[in-house]
């Protein structure tokens, strides 16, 4: 299995633990990632927003270099660049005004795109392509007795949900019980961490990080995983201020794929942990136990 | 067809409980398709001969297309998979004969399918016109163009003969 | 009737249908080039071909022109080939020299150009001038009909056909597969929008079928296999073992109060679970028949041998109870079958954002149902799982209705019994009740003026789609509370709203056999599951199988009043059968020509009826007339070209394929 | 008075139909009594002067084998029709296309590359093929043209009666020949033959089962079989039931199932279409993956459905080929 990989932004920057935990994990399920040359911003939401056809020939160039680069299939692992790269696809599939600017705007670059390169996330692969079964042939620390909260953010199931179930995704629950973890019941999954309001608008951002981790808590999770990087540093991030406005909701939230490496017995700084500011202590303890 | 654009001629053979009750079923929904196909109504898709599929071949249909209750479903019990069976042999020898699988297509439609009937037409319609034509009686008439030239000589040869007839004189008997 | 050997003299008739035909295909144009076609004595274009004197100028023509064929291009077949048919034999000709082109389904209502569409409608007509030329003089068969009538499902629907077939003094044979008849009806507390007793309306019917001398009761039985055509089903009914001898029960429930378990403790399945039943049980008091059931999953002595037998004793020498029981099975002939099987409540937990079966305090309708009736698990006291009377209930409208990612119809009658479940709920708790909908939907007599007194009486309706029912708490208010979150489309605005318990209005869907049963009868269904009636609007009750009919919400969801008129039509239909005392069959059937058979059995086994047999005398095979439904399968399949079929023939078949071909 | 005149004459064919001629043993003398022979290259030196030299019609009886695959004879077809009142089409191949009709399949390069460059029998390193037309030493040299389609006689000319058969038995000759003196002939357009099926006929009749219901298809050489019992209840493909009696069931009684030497009966438009139909319906599964499987055992449906009757069939010949004069 080799796919095309589109890292963008975020796991070149906030989320860089993601990629560190994400390539050797999937190096060790056989899964090849060959990163594109030259990739640009994905188009992401906020340039959606504002120009929807110029967001779609930012996302087309990348889908055309993954033509080019031949495999089969594209992965992109950022929830957002996963919903722009396939709101695009479905753009140009649909209309043929959007398929005609992007066509020339390829064209100026040398590049052209036909529509054929799928857009999958690595969570999609684990289950579907993969399988659990080689996951938990190399579990070699089952996660025992940590209690995880499956927080699978909006953007994976909304407004396409391609792999799972829109209201009551399960793909992420079931990978968690894969690797020997307790998944809690966690009514939040999907729901919004606060986005980008947390820049603009702190005050209901922080309030719906809030409410997730509260809640996660009360739940009795040790850890929430989830596979956006903007949810993870919604959530890890701002505990200072949440703590400052409400009340001290102190629960660490990593990458699904941490979570596997710890599982596959590889260190807490081989998955980038470090760089989180919430530390799993009772990661640690619980997995050792 | 003259100078007008080629479009393909598709006949259609539908059972009358599921597949020719669809097509009613799409009428009556004022579902739009193509109009390039026949339908001849039969009572079962079993009861379509395989004779009727190259006689609709040979005549000049560019595709062929039978419909039928889904497996499990026909009115008849299973005069449907009598038809399978056909289809799938006959598929291949049309095949081996120069003729494209995709022109002969079996299809299961039920009753409550009207908007299959227009999904599935649209679908052959398209398919059979990127084929483009059969034509088998044009290619008849081709193949045989090289006895022309011959059957010229001969009509000359016999202009100059005293008229004859093949089948009027009568024996006569020793 | 010389004139009908003689060379074909065609008349050709084209319809406009108003403009439904002639809006998409120039009808004269048609008639014009019909008319130079060989035979074609006469081609016409007229406004209507169905009318009075439509069919009169068929007549008229077949007497003045000498003609001895019919071509009609209009509608499908399958609505008016009997009654052009008709007006061909008025003329004086065998009915079956008459041949039908379909130019309105097939060509004008589905086509945008009207070129196409006029260039299709010549070669369709083209094609049966070529076929028609081989037709030949058909006799229609009379069978007689077997006048007992099977109703298959004992909810209101086949109470109701039941009765009325029985008191027209016809034999009736009421097959349910649950202990009792009843249905859904039975579980029901009241009904909209009168709020009459569910019960005291249903069960003076259900004991009248009990002992309606007409009617033979079969419950706990399924009807398993239908063979043979309408006027002569066979159907094989299976009757499960209840352990019971029905005759010797006298319905004194003894047996119940001496079982060994001395509580009921297993899943009492007519309180939806809420109460408890012993493993002899009857399924709720007015059951019909007045007989007790032993449940063998449940029954200590079905189960290990080992049991003291107390109900044997209690039922002394009554010895209603056969421990030794087994399934048997009954064979009926019959004219007609009324298929009644109901439907089935959506499975709420398909949508796992509303929480049922997460929270307990998440209910279904029917559940509801159960809690507000006297006789029900509470004795009609609604309250919560722990025991607590709620203080707000939230209902939630278009559960499994509605939504494209469930069921995209409207169950019809959610709305209705929503507000009948919100008025008795409050009628019994005084809680603040929320009826949260998308549209209200009460198109029915006195239903509208139901909700106008639902709002009178202070029921909270909040318009919106509800986006999850959750535990988590956002304020004070709400903890320990379930919360429903929705957008209020009139307020405009996202509210959260506190409850104690939420009600699910779960639609209607098929029966989650129904793809078995309807093969069983030879039925369709439409895309979303339900059996499908012949005409939605002239047919409603009829299938495409003739004398199989429909009642109730196998067909679609309906509510009771809508139920109990189809279902006395149903009746009817069974009826206009039954007292014609026979059916005409259609003459497609096949035979052989003795002298061409060669004998070699190809088309013996493919005849789904058995009606091609091998005459060992002369080795030759022969079609028993009678059996022979005319699918034509032996005819495609005979290597020899030896057998024929009527209306369908291999020359009229050739005919037409060149037909349709021969277009410029 | 003189007796009246026959001829035989040749085309595209193997020489059994000659063969069967001959086979009338004694009673060819009977023939000869009766008839003038006029014509028959095979066995007697005549030249076509001869036949260019009776007048039109002055034959009563042509009975003309073998089908028509080039131009010579086309031309001799015409010739022997004018010359005839009576022309016959003798022996599967004029009446069908016969074994020449197969090559239906292929283009009329695809044959010549096989024959003179291709085929592992061949030496010819130069490539040459035969050329319709050379000059040599200043005389003109001319051969026939291969023609691109085999056909049935009635496809060049039209054809007054059909002797079925590879080749037609010696009974139906005679009778034929009988039937030609007495002046008993049937229709115009006839088979000169049953009918009916070959089941009819057949000495296995009887030990075929009502239900065959194919599990699988076998070829006679994959089997052992058994020599009593009707072989499509063995799963060999019979043409049989699809095919005209009249042949006394002959290769059965040598124990080899029918191959369709006499065409379809006169209720058949399509001899291969039917047999197809009926060997399809009574296949056992119903998936069609089993289908599929069941139906591997006919791996060559043209070449065991059409073996005689290809030119003659709906299709004629493999539709993509090129038409004669685009090749």
């Amino acid at each position: 299995m080799k796919y095309s990989y589109f890292p963008g932004c975020s796991l070149k920057g906030t989320g860089r633990s993601y990629e560190e935990s994400l390539l050797p994990v999937f190096k060790a399920l056989g899964v090849e990632m060959e990163e594109l040359d030259d990739w640009n911003c994905c188009g992401a939401t906020a340039y959606m927003a504002v120009d929807e056809v110029k967001a779609c020939v930012m996302a087309s160039r990348n889908l055309a270099l993954a033509e080019r680069l031949g495999h089969a299939e594209l992965l992109a692992p950022c929830s957002a660049c996963y919903l722009v790269l396939n709101k695009t696809k479905h753009y140009l599939h649909d209309s043929a005004s959007v398929r005609g600017v992007v066509g020339q705007a390829l064209q100026q670059a040398d590049l052209s795109y036909s529509g054929n390169v799928p857009v999958r996330h690595p969570l999609d692969v684990l289950i579907n392509e993969v399988g659990l079964d080689e996951v938990k042939k190399r579990v070699r620390h089952p996660l025992k007795g940590l209690k995880v909260a499956p927080y699978y953010g909006c953007q994976i199931v909304r407004p396409y949900a391609t792999f799972d179930d829109q209201y009551n995704p399960t793909t992420l629950d079931r990978l968690v019980e894969a690797l020997g973890g307790s998944v809690v019941r966690f009514p939040l999954k999907t729901r919004c961490c606060g986005g980008s309001l947390t820049g603009t608008l702190p005050e209901p951002g922080l309030l719906c990080s809030y409410i997730i981790l509260k809640e996660a808590l009360a739940r009795g999770a040790n850890v929430i995983a989830t596979l956006c990087p903007l949810c993870q540093f919604n959530l890890d991030g701002y505990h200072d201020k949440i703590t400052r406005k409400w009340d001290p909701v102190r629960i660490p939230t990593v990458y699904f794929s941490q979570l596997m490496g710890l599982a596959f017995g590889l260190s807490e700084k081989e998955m980038g942990l470090h760089r989180h500011f919430i530390e799993m202590p009772a990661l640690a303890a619980s997995a050792a136990a | 067809m003259n100078e007008k654009q080629w479009t393909p001629r598709i006949v259609a053979f539908f059972c009358n409980w599921c597949t020719y009750t669809a097509a009613d079923l799409a009428g009556v929904s004022r579902l739009k398709y193509a109009p390039n196909m026949r339908v001849i109504r039969i009572m079962c898709s079993g009861r379509v001969d395989p004779q009727f599929i190259l006689e609709a071949f040979a005549k000049g249909a560019d595709g062929v297309l039978i419909g039928g209750c889904h497996p499990n479903d026909c009115h008849y019990a299973e005069g449907n998979y009598k038809m399978l069976r056909r289809f799938q042999l006959l598929q291949r020898m049309l095949k081996d004969m120069g003729i494209e699988e995709d022109r002969l297509r079996l299809e299961w439609i039920s009753a409550a399918e009207g908007e299959k009937v227009k999904t599935v037409m649209n679908d052959m319609v398209a398919k059979v016109t990127a084929m483009g034509p059969l034509g088998m009686p044009g290619r008849f008439a081709d193949w045989d163009k090289e006895m022309e030239h011959l059957e010229a000589a001969v009509a000359t040869a016999e202009a100059g003969q005293p008229a004859h007839s093949h089948s009027q004189q009568e024996v006569k008997h020793a | 009737m010389d004139n009908q050997r003689n060379e074909p003299r065609i008349g050709f008739y084209v319809c406009h249908c108003g403009t439904n035909i002639a809006g998409m295909v120039d009808c004269p144009a048609v008639a014009q080039y019909v008319s130079r076609l060989p035979n074609v004595v006469l081609s016409r274009d007229y406004k209507y071909m169905c009318s009075d004197p439509g069919q009169e100028l068929i007549q008229q023509d077949i007497r003045e022109h000498r003609l001895n064929r019919i071509v009609v291009a209009s509608c499908s077949p399958l609505l008016h080939e009997k009654t052009f048919r008709g007006a061909t034999e008025k003329g004086g000709l065998n009915p079956f020299f008459f041949h039908m082109v379909n130019i309105r389904e097939h060509d004008s209502w589905v086509h945008t150009d009207k070129q196409a569409a006029t260039e299709k409608a010549k070669s369709l007509a083209h094609a049966a001038i070529h076929r028609v030329r081989f037709h030949k003089p058909l006799e229609v068969k009379q069978v007689p009909i077997h006048p007992a009538v099977l109703v298959v499902g004992g909810g209101i629907a086949g109470i109701h056909a039941a009765m009325t077939l029985a008191n027209a003094g016809k034999k009736v044979y009421l097959v349910e597969r649950e202990p009792s008849i009843g249905g859904h009806m039975a579980k029901f507390d009241k009904t909209f929008p009168t709020l009459d007793c569910a019960a005291c309306i249903l069960t003076p019917k259900m004991s009248e079928v009990g002992a309606h001398p007409n009617i033979t009761l079969w419950t706990y039985s399924e009807a398993m296999k239908m063979e043979g055509y309408v006027g002569n089903y066979t159907v094989t009914i299976r009757h499960k073992p209840r352990y019971i001898i029905e005759d010797a029960c006298v319905g004194c429930l003894e047996c119940i109060d001496a079982c060994v378990y001395k509580q009921p403790k297993f899943f009492d399945e007519f309180n939806m679970g809420l109460g408890k039943r012993k493993p002899v049980y009857i399924p709720f008091p007015q059951a019909t028949p007045q007989v007790v059931l032993i449940d063998p999953e449940t029954c200590l002595n079905l189960k290990t041998g080992k049991c003291k037998k107390t109900c044997v004793e209690a039922c002394a020498d009554r010895k209603a109870i056969d421990f030794t029981q087994k399934e048997t099975f009954s064979e009926i002939k019959v004219g007609a079958i009324i298929v009644a099987t109901g439907f089935k409540s959506f499975d709420a937990q398909r949508i796992p954002q509303y929480g049922y079966g997460t929270y307990p305090n998440v209910y279904t309708a029917l559940e509801i149902e159960r809690l507000v009736n006297a006789s029900g698990p509470t004795g009609g006291e609604v309250v919560l799982r722990d025991g607590k009377k709620p203080k707000s209930i939230g209902i939630i409208h278009c559960v499994g209705s509605r939504d494209h990612k469930t069921n995209r119809w409207c169950s019809r009658v959610c709305c209705m019994y929503s507000m009948k479940l919100a008025h008795l709920l409050k009628e019994h708790t005084e809680a603040e009740v929320y009826s949260f909908y998308i549209d209200m939907r009460t198109p029915g007599k006195g239903y509208e003026e139901f909700y106008g007194k639902l709002l009178d009486e202070g029921v909270q309706f909040v318009r919106g789609r509800v986006g999850e029912v959750t535990d988590w708490a956002f304020t004070k208010e709400e903890e320990g509370k379930l919360v429903i979150r929705v957008e209020d489309t009139l307020a405009g605005y996202v509210r959260r709203i506190p409850v104690d318990m939420v009600v699910l209005a779960t639609g209607l869907e098929p029966q989650a056999d129904a793809q078995e049963v309807r093969r069983r009868f030879n039925m369709s269904c439409g895309t979303e599951g339900f059996f499908l009636e012949r005409h939605p609007k002239l047919a409603p009750v009829n299938t495409f199988t003739d004398g199989i009919l429909l009642a109730g919400c196998c067909q679609g969801p309906k509510d009771i009043p809508d139920t109990v008129a189809q279902a006395g039509a149903a009746a009817a239909e069974a009826l206009v059968l039954i007292d014609k005392g026979h059916i005409e069959q259609e003459p497609n059937t096949a035979f052989i020509h003795e002298e061409d058979c060669s004998g070699c059995k190809s088309c013996i086994p493919l005849c789904p009826y058995s009606a091609i047999l091998f005459n060992e005398e002369t080795r030759k095979a022969i079609i028993n007339q009678a059996l022979c439904k005319g699918c034509g399968t032996c005819v495609a399949s005979c290597p020899s070209g030896s057998i024929e079929q009527n209306l369908f023939d291999d020359e009229e078949i050739f005919s037409e394929i060149e037909g349709v071909l021969a277009y410029e | 008075m003189p007796k009246p005149k026959i001829g035989f004459y040749w085309c595209a064919s193997c020489g059994g139909c000659e063969e069967a001629i001959v086979d009338l043993a004694e009673d060819i003398l009977g023939v000869l009594d009766a008839l003038d022979i006029v014509f028959w290259p095979c066995a007697m030196d005549f030249k076509r002067s001869d036949v260019d030299a009776i007048p039109d019609g002055g034959i009563v009886a042509t009975f003309l084998n073998g089908a028509i695959r080039t131009s010579e004879q086309e031309e001799m077809a015409h010739l022997l029709r004018r010359k005839s009142q009576y022309l016959i089409a003798y022996g599967s191949c004029a009446h069908t296309g016969g074994i020449p009709g197969l090559a239906n399949q292929f283009s009329r390069e695809e044959i010549m590359k096989w024959v003179f460059e291709d085929g592992p029998s061949n030496v010819n390193e130069a490539k040459v093929r035969p050329q319709t037309q050379w000059t040599e030493n200043g005389c003109e040299v001319h051969l026939p043209e291969l023609r691109h389609v085999v056909r049935s006689l009635d496809q060049v000319v039209p054809v007054d009666y059909y002797l079925p058969g590879c080749p037609p038995t010696p009974k139906l000759t005679k009778a034929a020949v009988g039937a030609l003196l007495e002046g008993r002939l049937p229709a115009k357009g006839s088979v000169l033959a049953p009918d009916i099926a070959l089941c009819d006929e057949c000495p296995r009749k009887a030990s075929k089962p009502v239900n065959t219901s194919f599990t699988e298809f076998k070829r006679p050489h994959q089997k052992i079989l058994d020599p009593n019992l009707c072989f499509l209840a063995q799963g060999v493909v019979c043409m049989g039931p699809a095919t005209r009696g009249g042949c006394e069931a002959l290769c059965i009684s040598g124990h080899m199932p029918c191959t369709g030497c006499f065409g379809g009966t006169s209720r058949v438009r399509d001899q291969g279409a039917k047999i197809l139909s009926s060997l399809c319906a009574n296949i056992a599964p119903k998936e069609e993956d089993e289908i599929d499987q069941v139906l591997a055992g006919i791996p060559d449906p043209v070449g065991t459905f059409y073996r005689y009757g290809l030119a003659r069939s709906l299709l004629r010949r493999r539709v993509d080929l090129p038409a004669p004069a685009k090749e």
